[in-house]
């Protein structure tokens, strides 16, 4: 690989993800006893979207990408949660 | 070509004008540019081209100038819909039943009919039902259109202010005979409307004409004819008292058709399956028929003899 | 221009490489230029069967009542139709055909990305095509339920719908393969210097609506499988009696094919940003202009569906908001004709034929795109929603819009392709005929529609025979136009003109290597200094 | 090729690394989208009927649903860790960890198998009689629980196929230190599937 320098991450940084991915877990499935009715539902989704940014920018190594790719990335997901915005436009107003 | 039929007539040909008055304009023009740049400078005429830069302040003229034209396309297209949805509280209701491939119209006092019948001058609420796929009530003349969608209520209304009878169709694809869902609405005067309404059933019609008008409307003639011709389902003339093999539960054995089999056809249609015909066609009558109607199509389908 | 055409540096890609010969040589080949090709067959194929089809519609239509077909016939007859034109031929149509051969030519590359991944899309094209034709053999033949398979119709129906919509998920599936591809090509692998906005209009388009076919094509595929499943398992995802809602239905499906029109056109009008400024002699004005409005209507096409949905029963406040954004969506399209418009002024303009093509497709998407606007008004589209009006609509886009700009495509690449050339008089006739056909086929459904003829209507009110007898003599009048352009591109193809490696005297890159080239395109990759089409 | 290979940009030849890399990510959105429209199916009828998604979501078993994510989140560490080692050189280590893998895969699976089971013998799976029984919204929530998670296990599926084949490919050297695109991509597909579950889990098992 002569053109590239990838960035190694190490067993250290991977154990810390996975630790905090465990007590991520932890934590949405104990705020889930309590019934906060619809806020419930934006912790549990907040909670989901963190474990996967913790995943996607480590495991999947996004942080070591090109911005090129992050911005790719980030394109796809702003079409989605604006496409459920738009089919809520709908479904919110029926 | 355009009459006034109702209330929406004109917002509606309003915005249409508007809009194609617009786009008739831009096309002729820039078509016109089009064409003259292919004359004047055409190769011969002008042997070599000359560049010209791009211009930031023209590129932004033909992005603003068309943002302003579409915005009032936009504002008229909405202006003309916005009445479409605000029902008057006095609006006279009714139902219209959708279904493979016929309309009925069920008013409030319980009357149910094949054609619509409205009363002129006076705001019409329709709720829109479907038993089976979805069907769209389609009146040009009024110009208004809206689904029948099974399991949802959607309505629609208007004010007619022409008398007269004008066509109704189905809009939305049904199947096979989508394009025979085809039905009239006649806008009568107030006072002959009442007296319409308010006929019942004419004592005098034996049980075999009511049974005739109760397949009328209840739209059983868009699947079963009278004739002997087969449309989606088995024609009605000359099946009574045949013997017919019928597909029950996977099952293929024989019946007879006779009172208790038509019943049973009618209220729960998807027991026997006459052979050649298919499962989950017919939508089941159960409770929207009472007992004795269905008594009376007996009587009528028994009228039907086979032709010699 | 170099006068090469005798002696051959390199043997073109035309000559077998690899083990085989003959047309193994070409369906295990990943040579682009050889994929590109393959589909180029195998959507004329596709296309030609949609057009019989079409045309046999049209004699149905000739007079109220039964012709030549039953209702069922015909109602299975435009569901083929739609799906055969949309899924195989137009959808596909530019970008696997022209965009593959052309792509890594005008960018200056060896091949796409993934020449594997490149020759399996091919597959998976042809399996689907084969997939949908096979309907018509068993059961009870193609499915008839239009080519949107509205739920719960087509969970209703006896037809073969499975098999009709696995055939759609299957070249989704396809598209978006080539999608990934090319997007990955056009970030990676542009030649030495040719920076974004160095790179031709044509890979712009190409780009863009890779975009589209990566970020949309997945919706209506899970979408279509819960349509099979539904089907199959008898388990109901739209189905009212469980409580499931038919109009959710309308909303994936939509989510997915109104992005899908503009996967249609878009390259299409890629290939006129092409055209253009080589007939013209002239930098096409407005590069970054055309450039971003592309990107614009990508973006913007995500959020307009609802404009197929009017009169659905969706929430009042969607309906008003889709119509407000399906105006935004207009101002794009209108940025590039004003500036293909504008490169026209002070050229010296050579009326050649892909030139008449270009042109056309300019004229012939106004009207497709300004009627567009009748529909996405609200007042307007509840009156000519699902009329004959809206098929005239998207003919004229579809048609009269990226078929055209596709003939202008063939007839532009043709030299390039082949390294010979086609007779131009005969192939104005043939471009004459058709013109005049189309109008007159489409413009009497305009009329119709606003008179209120319903589509996906068997037979119709005596009040239509006479508008539809016109149309339906339009159609043979433009049949005719189109076997003449066939007949002018198949003879050329055989016993054509040798063609300069450079006939047409373009700036891009493609036009700077042999016709036809050869296996590795260039022989030494070529470095960009400049922009492209400075004449 | 002939290419000097001083002429760094984009074309050495057949290797393009952060190309591979980029048609995987390309095609992952493609994957997030299919499960999107799902999303979007699920998000819609939970807004129509919040109650009977309460009510379904109450007869899964929120134990097994935990213990599944904590298998997918550790084979997810496992594979991250399987690049850095294969990354370092340590050829045999990232073996090891692939081989851990594609175990939590099958723990998973098998994890799954049952609790669907369980539901089967309820009658809980659509088109079985008591499932007829049910209201429109919890039908609506078994339907698209088992949906979701049936394509989701064919990603499983997938996603520990794919990691056998890089194994295969590791002892064959095709996958080694120096080019290993291959193994990242495949830990991207897995990486993924892990993602998919992350939203699945609180939105079946923790309804409140
Ligand atoms: C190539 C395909 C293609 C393209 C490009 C378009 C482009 C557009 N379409 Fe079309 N459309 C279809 C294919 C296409 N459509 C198909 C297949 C259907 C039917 C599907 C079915 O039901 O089976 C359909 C249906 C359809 C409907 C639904 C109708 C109905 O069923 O009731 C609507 C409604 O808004 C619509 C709108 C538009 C608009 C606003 C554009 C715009 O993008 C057009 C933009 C272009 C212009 C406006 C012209 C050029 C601009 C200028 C000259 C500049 C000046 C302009 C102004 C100042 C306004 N289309
Ligand atoms: C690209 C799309 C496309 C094309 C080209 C056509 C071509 C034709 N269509 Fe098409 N049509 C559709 C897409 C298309 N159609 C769709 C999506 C529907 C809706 C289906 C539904 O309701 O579900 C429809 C519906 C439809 C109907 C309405 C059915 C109804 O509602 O009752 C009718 C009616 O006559 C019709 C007629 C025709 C005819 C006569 C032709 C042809 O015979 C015209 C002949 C074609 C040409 C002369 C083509 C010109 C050249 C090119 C395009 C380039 C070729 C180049 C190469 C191959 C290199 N079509
Ligand atoms: C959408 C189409 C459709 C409609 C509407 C419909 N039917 Fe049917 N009908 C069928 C089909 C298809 C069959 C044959 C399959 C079967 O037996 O269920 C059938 C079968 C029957 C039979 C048995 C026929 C025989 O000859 O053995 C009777 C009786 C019948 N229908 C009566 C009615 C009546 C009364 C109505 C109206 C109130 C009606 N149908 C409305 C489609 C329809
Ligand atoms: Cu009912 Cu079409
Ligand atoms: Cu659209």
């Amino acid at each position: 690989m002569e053109e590239e320098k990838r960035h190694i991450v190490g067993l250290d940084k991977n154990t810390l993800i996975w630790i905090d991915l465990l007590i991520l877990t932890f934590v949405t499935i104990s705020v889930a006893q309590f019934n906060f009715r619809s806020v419930t539902v934006i912790i549990a989704l907040l909670i989901a979207s963190t474990k996967s940014y913790l995943v996607i920018t480590n495991f999947m190594h996004l942080k070591f990408e090109s911005r090129m790719l992050k911005l790719m990335v980030g394109i796809a997901g702003v079409i989605f949660i604006l496409i459920l915005i738009a089919l809520f436009l709908d479904y919110s107003a029926r | 070509m355009f009459s006034g039929a109702s209330n929406y007539v004109r917002s509606t040909d309003l915005a249409f004008t508007i809009i194609f008055g617009i786009s008739l304009f831009l096309l002729v023009l820039i078509t016109s540019i089009m064409i003259y740049f292919l004359i004047r400078y055409n190769r011969k005429r002008n042997p070599v081209a000359t560049q010209v830069k791009s211009s930031n302040a023209l590129e932004i003229t033909w992005t603003l100038v068309p943002i302003i034209l579409v915005m009032i396309m936009f504002y008229y297209g909405w202006t003309g819909f916005e009445p479409m949805r605000n029902v008057p509280k006095d609006a006279m209701e009714i139902k219209a039943i959708g279904r493979m491939w016929t309309w009925s119209f069920a008013y409030n006092n319980g009357k149910v009919s094949d054609k619509l019948y409205v009363p002129f001058g006076k705001p019409v609420k329709i709720n829109l039902m479907s038993e089976d796929v979805i069907h769209s009530l389609y009146i040009p003349a009024f110009r208004i259109k809206e689904d029948a969608v099974p399991g949802k209520n959607n309505y629609l209304w208007f004010i007619p202010e022409h008398p007269g009878t004008y066509d109704v169709m189905c809009a939305e694809y049904c199947g096979m005979r989508h394009s025979y869902m085809i039905t009239q609405v006649n806008v009568m005067p107030e006072d002959s409307f009442n007296i319409w309404l308010n006929a019942g059933a004419s004592a005098s019609a034996s049980p075999v004409e009511q049974g005739y008008q109760l397949i009328k409307d209840n739209g059983c003639i868009g699947c079963h004819s009278t004739d002997g011709t087969k449309l989606v389902g088995p024609s009605f003339r000359g099946s009574f008292g045949v013997k017919k093999t019928v597909i029950s539960a996977g099952k293929e054995h024989e019946i007879t058709v006779d009172k208790d089999y038509i019943y049973k056809s009618i209220v729960d249609p998807n027991a026997d399956i006459v052979k050649g015909f298919n499962l989950g066609i017919m939508p089941s009558f159960k409770n929207k028929i009472s007992d004795q109607d269905i008594d009376k199509i007996s009587d009528y389908i028994k009228s039907l003899v086979r032709p010699q | 221009m170099t006068e090469q055409a005798a002696i051959r540096k390199q043997p073109s890609f035309r000559e077998p490489t690899g083990k085989y010969t003959g047309i193994l040589s070409w369906i295990t080949s990943t040579d682009h230029k050889k994929i590109g090709l393959l589909y180029l067959y195998s959507i004329a194929t596709f296309f030609i069967v949609g057009v019989l089809l079409g045309l046999a519609m049209k004699l149905e239509l000739i007079a109220p009542g039964e012709t030549i077909m039953k209702a069922q016939t015909y109602n299975q007859v435009f569901t083929l139709h739609g799906v055969i034109m949309i899924f195989l031929f137009i959808i596909p149509g530019i970008p696997a055909s022209i965009g593959n051969f052309t792509l890594p030519l005008l960018i200056g590359a060896k091949d796409v990305s993934f020449p594997k991944i490149n020759l399996l899309s091919w597959y998976l094209y042809v399996l689907g095509g084969l997939l949908a034709l096979s309907t018509l053999l068993f059961g009870h033949g193609p499915a008839d339920t239009g080519w949107t398979f509205y739920a719960p119709y087509s969970i209703k129906t006896g037809t073969n719908v499975t098999v009709a919509v696995l055939a759609a998920f299957v070249l989704g599936f396809s598209s978006i393969l080539t999608g990934v591809n090319f997007l990955t090509t056009i970030h990676r692998m542009r030649c030495p210097g040719m920076s974004w906005f160095k790179m031709p209009l044509f890979p712009w388009s190409l780009y863009a609506t890779a975009w589209i076919q990566v970020l949309a094509t997945p919706i209506v595929g899970i979408t279509l499988l819960m349509i099979v499943v539904e089907r199959t398992l008898g388990v109901g995802f739209f189905d009212p009696a469980i409580g499931g809602d038919p109009i959710l239905y309308q909303h994936l499906f939509w989510i997915y094919s109104h992005p899908a029109v503009y996967v249609m056109v878009l390259p299409a009008m890629g290939v006129v940003s092409e055209i253009i400024p080589v007939f013209v002699r002239k930098y096409i004005y407005g590069y970054k202009a055309i450039v971003v409005s592309g990107l614009a209507i990508a973006f913007v096409g995500y959020f307009v569906w609802g404009h197929h949905m009017f009169t659905s029963g969706m929430s009042d406040t969607a309906r008003v908001v889709f119509s407000f954004i399906t105006f935004l969506v207009a101002v794009p399209s209108g940025v590039k004709i004003f500036n293909w418009v504008a490169t026209m002024y002070k050229g010296s303009i050579d009326l050649k034929p892909p030139l008449v093509y270009a042109l056309s497709f300019i004229f012939l998407f106004m009207i497709g795109g300004l009627t567009g606007l009748v529909v996405g008004a609200l007042a307007t589209d509840i009156h000519v929603h699902a009329t004959s009006f809206v098929v005239a609509h998207f003919h004229f886009t579809m048609f009269g819009g990226t078929g055209f700009a596709f003939l202008g495509a063939v007839h532009y690449w043709f030299p390039k392709i082949y390294g010979k050339i086609y007779n131009f008089k005969t192939a104005i006739i043939g471009w004459a005929i058709l013109f005049v056909g189309f109008n007159l086929l489409y413009i009497p459904m305009f009329i119709m529609g606003i008179e209120g003829m319903p589509r996906r209507y068997y037979d119709y009110l005596p009040q239509f025979t006479n508008l539809n007898r016109l149309s339906t003599v339009g159609s043979w009048i433009l049949a005719t136009g189109l076997f003449i352009i066939f007949y002018n591109l198949v003879k050329g193809v055989r016993k054509g003109q040798p063609a300069t490696d450079n006939i047409w005297n373009g700036k891009t890159l493609e036009w700077q290597t042999e016709s036809p080239p050869s296996q590795e395109n260039f022989e030494t990759i070529p470095t960009v200094t400049e922009a492209p089409y400075n004449y | 090729m002939e290419i000097e290979p001083s002429n760094h940009v984009h074309l050495t030849e057949h290797r393009d690394d952060e190309g591979q890399r980029m048609g995987m990510w390309i095609f992952l959105f493609t994957e997030v989208i299919l499960f999107g429209g799902l999303f979007l199916v699920y998000a819609v009828y939970r807004n129509m009927h919040p109650v009977d998604f309460h009510e379904g979501s109450i007869k899964l078993n929120v134990v097994i649903g935990a213990i599944n994510t904590i298998i997918l989140l550790t084979s997810s560490y496992f594979v991250a860790m399987a690049v850095s080692s294969m990354q370092k050189g340590k050829v045999k280590q990232a073996r090891t960890l692939l081989l851990l893998t594609i175990l939590c895969a099958i723990i998973f699976l098998v994890n799954k198998f049952f609790e669907w089971q369980t539901k089967f013998h309820h009658g809980l799976f659509p088109g079985m009689e008591e499932f007829y029984k049910l209201s429109h919204g919890e039908s609506l929530f078994f339907i698209l629980y088992f949906f979701m998670t049936g394509l989701h296990g064919v990603h499983v599926i997938v996603g520990a196929v794919f990691i056998g084949f890089i194994l295969r490919y590791i002892k064959k050297g095709k996958v080694n230190p120096v080019r290993y695109t291959l193994l990242e991509n495949s830990g991207l597909y897995w990486h993924l599937v892990d993602i998919i579950w992350i939203f699945l889990f609180p939105l079946f098992y923790l309804i409140i």
